[in-house]
């Protein structure tokens, strides 16, 4: 948080805010193209390079945040995989026989 | 609430419980150490209730017929004893009313990091508790303490969603203090405390606060569900409608296996600070034991779907499961191995702590070996949803995290009142515990493998099950009055009681460095920390303990 | 031995003797382990109690100690675990052409149905020596089918359908538990399984029975109108279900699925779920049509018109005398005799 | 809820806007602070998590259904307002930075805008569940999905108790994001309220970053939510 970067951020600031804004223009319109499974693959590629951007530079853990606060990241982040993906096991596997 | 208040103070030292008198001084309190008595009130009320149900329905269990109290009457038994214990007595525990006492007081804070926030927290749990009791004074509930849809969701008529409600709120209060507890150990560690000079007591109460911070808001979550299909008639959960009523059951217990490392791991913590100081010793492996709370706790994740080995989930995840569960098991041995070490070469004292800690050893270890049990694949096949498994816990939950919590106030109480307890009704009443306690649940044991199913009122078709439901019975009534016992002494002591020394055990520990009972600020000056965690080469044996025994 | 016990169980499954021997093993590991500890912290405690002018030696710790009580409990809890899978697969997986039965659990009881068409209401008569498959579902709220004898237990879900199975060694009268809290009276969906020797068996089979289910469910068949897509000679708009049961499907999605109890289900009561490669989309729903029993015996009616030439699939008890259970010699006429007193519910007892 | 007493925290601040009591300085505050907020946004994560699970699950078994409802869902209002979220994270993110520059006139602007696009969301929101409503879109006893096509399958159509189970879930699912977003607008009004009384300075602005904070991770579910609610199956 006590972060002294001499130059101003403003610029980094609007040119991610431009990104952003680009992404989802580009999701948008991906989904209505014919990409088979590809379709979601895009989809939640492009959330998860947006939410990305976000957190790392709107949220600071890129520059000024200590190691702290992207342990805690990460943490929940693998928490969250463990919540979905051991769920997700039972239900993948259940008609094997 | 008031009741502390009214202990006169002979030492005229300025401490937490004498600064101010009223009731607000005490409604009102940021005081991390007010907080906690706050909270050993109310988690004690919460325990009698509990305890209460428990003797009804051991009274019904005498006979096989039904006929003490009516199906509904006993379901709904059941399951209040079975929420107010888990989400009102037990998770609280160790952590809110210990921890919030201790942890600043052990990493040399004058407080945690956010006091209101620990005053809302208390105040959740109350609103939580009285949306508990009002909801039971009204009717109750009758889906167990799991929940399982697609009764809760579209059968029962009972009060699931206020009930529900009620643990939401007490869930955002755990969630509080859990986040206090990081913080302040994180960020508010006396100068030359450092993480591995803590002692183990926080390592655990950190390990906790993790599972408090991340399986909570999973289960308040599932709530929400439950309580808008049920009330708003969506289909989640419902199989007529299409949903998977298994899928409750994985978020449920996503958080609710965590859950019950949340309520061990504290009292790991506590028999690890008693082991040390009454053998006055070191505690043998400092770092495996608390990498191994660390360990439980990121490990309890994974495990949750061995209490649905025959709910229909696939036989694949059921495998990975069954291995996980075992994964988790070798952190808890650990422990369990480097207790026992330390005691090597010790120098004994037997105390009512150290009986205490005796008790949860011995206790843990059968109820974590019965956990073994479970985990195989093929034997929870024939024990699941018995007695088998109402023993395996209560040997874990009473036998050791009860255990644990009785010997930690009865360790720290000289610090929390200024009094001592009198030691040889301390000593009685653990024998009682310890046999009570096992009178009421070893026959459980048998009675689960014989096939008794759990969450039966009537057992009238299979009376051949009644001796050692009657011993399990008799159990109870004595481990209740075992656990009167402290009640009262504790109350006596408080204005009876020999004043405590700062330090009567001559324990290590930062929080025996200041006065009994501490301060409003914890410490005088700051304290400045160049010493090792369980320096007892340094300490001599407790005095000549002037500990009275009552006759 | 076991059996005069009084702490014991009964034994009356082929499983019971399996999960009995993991049990044994893991109550020796255990109770020497616990012996152990309990040793160690007496003697200790004993030993080392304080005594004036003795202190505690401090020691550190020592990893090769911690590495070997981690190591070996882990391999200790490595052999439970994969003795305890292989137990738990062989109660997961029912052996080929075990005898059938449905199951349909309700607030508060248990409702069962032979292949042959008995039906019981919280019994079931069973002969010894038989591999029993039980195919079951729920009309509510979940339930679960639990017989200690046979150390068998499974969930009884509704909206699907769970399979267990035994094989009975020992003619008896067995306790049935409901053990999935299900409600007000969980205590009370209480039951019996009846073991008898196999001529006993046959003689109560004969007592009363409307026919077999799959012949109930032949005429249902007709009733509702399955039988003007689904035709025997592949004219009609839907695909031929004769040989389709147990056999791979392929789907319109690509999916390739094998034709169970449960995909039968979900083709009769949500079609558009899973659509057969090749066909239009015109099967109705009959969700809400159908009940949980008239479901059964549609499902057991589409096993029967595949079960000529394929041996995986389940078949009644009778026409599995021979090949099951070699020991057991069951004479009869391979059609039951039809009664007109049967009632859909009424239990039969000797 | 917790926001609100993080909320209660900066009351004390505002009291003795150096140091509270129990800290040792300033630095240990700010630290403090944020790391609680980081961890709470943590536990956050596993809120969102369970439902997530859920949705994952349904969509996978019921994919079609989920393609066919998902598609009667206005994806054009549904980024439009990934849009004015992603413009109210650049203004938060402009106030945290005027806040920690002195720049007063930018901080009360800031603030102001992300308020209103808040607000401008939450009205989105509101169209988009009045259609829904309009439609019988919403679950219980009025539900009616009758011949909606299945996406791909011509001449099928979506089975409505699978729809029925998507939109309990996009009800469920949006509607706790709206209402973290209404609790975010309350912490901004109060944000505001402090810059114009001129409590923030370089040194002590702790409340507009961990504000801030929570901000963009409210930000950040709507970023999952939007495709995965509006664009499963839209290729014609
Ligand atoms: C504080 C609470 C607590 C704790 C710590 C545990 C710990 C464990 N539990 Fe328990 N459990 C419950 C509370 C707890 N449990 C509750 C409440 C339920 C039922 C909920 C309900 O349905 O209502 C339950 C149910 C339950 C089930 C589901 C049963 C069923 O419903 O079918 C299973 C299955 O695997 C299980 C396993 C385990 C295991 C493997 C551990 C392990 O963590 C134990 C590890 C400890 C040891 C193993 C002992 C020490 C080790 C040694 C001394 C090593 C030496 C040993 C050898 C070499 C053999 N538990
Ligand atoms: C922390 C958790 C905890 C604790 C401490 C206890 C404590 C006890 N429990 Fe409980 N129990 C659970 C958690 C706990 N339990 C859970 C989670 C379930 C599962 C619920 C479900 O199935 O959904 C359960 C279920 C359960 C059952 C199974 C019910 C069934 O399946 O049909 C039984 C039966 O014997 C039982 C007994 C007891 C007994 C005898 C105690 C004793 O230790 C209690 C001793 C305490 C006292 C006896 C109080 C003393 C007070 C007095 C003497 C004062 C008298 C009263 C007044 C002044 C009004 N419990
Ligand atoms: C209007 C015509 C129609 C009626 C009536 C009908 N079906 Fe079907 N059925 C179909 C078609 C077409 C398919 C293949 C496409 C699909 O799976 O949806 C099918 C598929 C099936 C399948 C899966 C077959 C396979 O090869 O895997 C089963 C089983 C089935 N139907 C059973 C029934 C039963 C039982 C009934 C009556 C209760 C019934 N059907 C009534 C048209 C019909
Ligand atoms: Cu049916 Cu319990
Ligand atoms: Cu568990």
């Amino acid at each position: 948080m006590s972060e002294h970067s001499k130059s101003s951020p403003l610029k980094m600031y609007f040119g991610i805010w431009i990104t952003l804004l680009l992404c989802t223009y580009i999701t948008y319109k991906a989904a209505f193209v014919e990409l088979g499974q590809y379709n979601a693959a895009v989809a939640l590629g492009i959330a998860t390079l947006k939410a990305t951007l976000v957190a790392l530079f709107f949220m600071h853990v890129w520059h000024a945040s200590e190691k702290l606060t992207k342990l805690v990241v990460i943490v929940a982040l693998f928490f969250l995989l463990l919540l979905l993906g051991l769920s997700m096991s039972d239900y993948a596997t259940r008609l094997w026989s | 609430m008031s009741m502390p208040t009214t202990i006169p103070q002979p030492v005229e030292r300025e401490n937490y419980l004498n600064k101010e008198y009223g009731v607000w001084s005490w409604l009102l309190t940021t005081d991390h150490k007010r907080i906690a008595l706050l909270y050993l009130v109310s988690i004690t009320f919460f325990f009698f209730v509990g305890g209460f149900f428990a003797l009804l329905m051991r009274l019904e269990l005498l006979t096989p017929a039904g006929d003490l109290v009516q199906a509904d009457t006993y379901n709904k038994l059941f399951t209040m004893h079975g929420m107010i214990m888990v989400f009102f007595f037990l998770i609280p525990s160790i952590p809110a009313v210990l921890g919030n006492f201790l942890v600043p007081l052990m990493v040399g804070a004058r407080d945690l990091a956010f006091p209101r926030i620990n005053l809302l927290s208390w105040y959740l749990y109350i609103i939580g508790g009285v949306m508990m009791m009002h909801c039971m004074l009204t009717g109750g509930v009758d889906t167990g303490w799991t929940f399982y849809a697609p009764f809760s969701t579209n059968f029962t008529n009972t009060k699931i969603v206020e009930a529900g409600l009620a643990i939401f709120v007490a869930g955002f209060s755990s969630i509080l203090t859990g986040l206090n507890f990081v913080v302040t150990i994180h960020r508010m560690r006396a100068p030359g405390m450092t993480w591995s000079r803590l002692p183990l007591f926080i390592w655990a109460h950190y390990a906790t606060s993790i599972i408090q911070l991340l399986g909570t808001p999973v289960i308040a979550v599932t709530i929400v569900l439950v309580a808008a299909e049920r009330a708003l008639h969506l289909g989640i959960f419902d199989p007529k409608l299409g949903g998977d009523p298994v899928l409750f059951q994985h978020l449920f217990w996503f958080y609710s296996h965590p859950a019950v490392y949340i309520m061990i791991l504290p009292a790991m913590g506590v028999v690890t600070e008693i082991i040390a100081c009454f053998s006055r010793k070191r505690i043998f492996g400092y770092s495996f034991v608390a990498f191994s709370s660390i360990a439980i706790a990121v490990f309890g994740f994974l495990v949750w779907a061995h209490h649905m080995f025959v709910a229909g989930i696939s036989i694949y995840s059921a495998l990975v499961f069954s291995f996980l569960s075992y994964a988790v098991a070798v952190p808890s041995a650990i422990k369990v191995f480097n207790w026992t070490a330390t005691l090597y070469k010790g120098s004994i004292h037997y105390d009512a702590p150290m009986l205490y800690a005796f008790g949860f050893l011995g206790l843990f270890t059968m109820g974590g070996l019965t956990g073994l049990f479970l985990a195989a694949l093929g034997i929870n096949v024939h024990v699941t949803d018995t007695y088998f498994i109402v023993a395996h816990f209560h040997y874990i939950m009473v036998g050791g995290a009860v255990m644990g919590y009785l010997g930690g106030m009865h360790f720290w109480w000289p610090k929390i009142s200024g009094r001592l307890y009198p030691e040889g009704w301390a000593r009685l009443a653990a024998l009682i515990v310890f046999i009570g306690f096992n009178l009421t649940f070893f026959p459980q044991f048998l009675l689960g493998y014989m096939g008794m199913p759990r969450r039966y009122y009537d057992y009238s078709h299979m009376p051949e099950f009644q001796v050692l439901n009657v011993l399990s019975t008799a159990g109870a009534t004595v481990l209740g009055v075992g656990y009167l016992l402290p009640m009262v002494y504790f109350l006596w002591s408080m204005r009876y009681g020999k004043p405590a020394s700062d330090n009567p055990w001559n324990a290590a520990g930062l929080e025996w460095k200041t006065a009994s009972p501490p301060p409003t600020f914890n410490f005088d000056e700051e304290p400045v920390v160049t010493w090792e965690a369980y320096n007892y080469e340094e300490l001599d044996a407790p005095h000549k303990r002037e500990v009275p025994v009552a006759r | 031995m076991l059996n005069n016990f009084p702490l014991w169980p009964e034994q009356a499954s082929t499983m019971a003797g399996h999960v009995d021997a993991l049990y044994i093993f893991l109550l020796i590991v255990t109770g020497m382990m616990t012996l152990l500890i309990f040793t160690c912290l007496i003697f200790f405690a004993a030993r080392f109690r304080h005594r004036p002018g003795v202190r505690a030696e401090q020691i550190e710790g020592s990893i090769p100690l911690e590495i070997t009580w981690s190591v070996i409990p882990f391999i200790v809890f490595m052999v439970i675990f994969v003795w305890g899978a292989a137990v738990y697969f062989k109660e997961r997986t029912p052996p080929s052409g075990a005898a059938e039965v449905y199951v349909v659990a309700k607030q508060w009881m248990w409702k069962l149905e032979h292949a042959e068409g008995q039906r019981e209401i919280n019994e079931l008569h069973v002969p010894v020596g038989r591999d029993v498959k039980m195919i079951m579902t729920s009309q509510d709220v979940i339930h679960s089918f639990f017989v200690p004898a046979f150390r068998m237990k499974q969930d009884v879900l509704p909206g699907r359908y769970t399979v267990a199975w035994f094989r009975a060694t020992k003619p008896g009268v067995y306790h049935l538990f409901c053990a999935e809290y299900c409600g007000t009276q969980h205590s009370g969906m209480v039951g019996s399984v009846v073991v008898m020797q196999p001529a006993q068996y046959e003689a109560w089979m004969n007592g009363g029975s409307t026919g077999p289910l799959s012949a109930t469910g032949e005429k249902l068949f007709a009733e509702l109108g399955c039988s003007t897509c689904h035709r025997a000679d592949a004219q009609g708009r839907g695909p031929n279900l004769q040989g389709v049961f147990g056999k791979p499907v392929q789907l319109e999605d690509g999916r390739t699925v094998t034709a169970d109890e449960n995909y039968v289900r979900e083709c009769i009561l949500d079609p558009g779920g899973k659509r057969v490669k090749g066909f239009q989309p015109i099967m109705p729903t009959f969700q809400g049509l159908v009940s949980e029993e008239q479901l059964n015996a549609l499902v057991a009616y589409i096993k029967s018109i595949s079960a000529d030439n394929s041996g995986a699939v389940g078949k009644t008890i009778k026409a599995t005398a021979g090949t099951a259970a070699p020991s057991v010699q069951i004479q009869s006429s391979t059609q039951p005799k039809a009664q007109t007193n049967a009632q859909p519910n009424g239990s039969q007892v000797q | 809820m917790p926001d609100s007493t993080l909320v209660g925290l900066h009351h004390e601040e505002q009291h003795h806007p150096e140091l509270l009591h129990h800290f040792a300085e300033p630095q240990q505050q700010r630290d403090a602070a944020s790391l609680g907020m980081w961890v709470f946004l943590a536990t956050e994560v596993m809120f969102f998590g369970g439902l997530f699970c859920a949705y994952l699950i349904y969509r996978r078994w019921y994919f079609g259904d989920f393609g066919a409802a998902s598609k009667t869902l206005n994806a054009t209002l549904g980024a439009t307002n990934t849009a004015v979220l992603i413009c109210s994270s650049l203004t938060v993110v402009l106030a945290v930075w005027a806040a920690k520059t002195a720049r007063r006139t930018l901080l009360l602007v800031s603030l102001g805008i992300t308020l209103l696009l808040g607000l401008a969301f939450l009205g989105i929101k509101g169209v988009e569940y009045k259609d829904k409503f309009v439609e019988h879109h919403v679950p219980g006893a009025s539900f009616s999905f009758d011949k909606v096509p299945l996406p791909g399958h011509p001449g099928q159509y979506a089975n409505p108790r699978h729809a029925q189970i998507f939109f309990s879930l996009y009800f469920i699912m949006t509607g706790l994001h709206a209402l973290h977003m209404i609790i975010g607008l309350g912490l901004f009004l109060w944000l505001l309220i402090m810059a114009w009384k001129g409590r923030f300075t370089p040194e002590y602005n702790t409340p507009v970053e961990i504000g801030g904070l929570y901000w963009h991770f409210v930000d950040i579910i709507w970023i999952y939510l939007f495709p995965l609610l509006y664009l499963i199956d839209r290729h014609p």
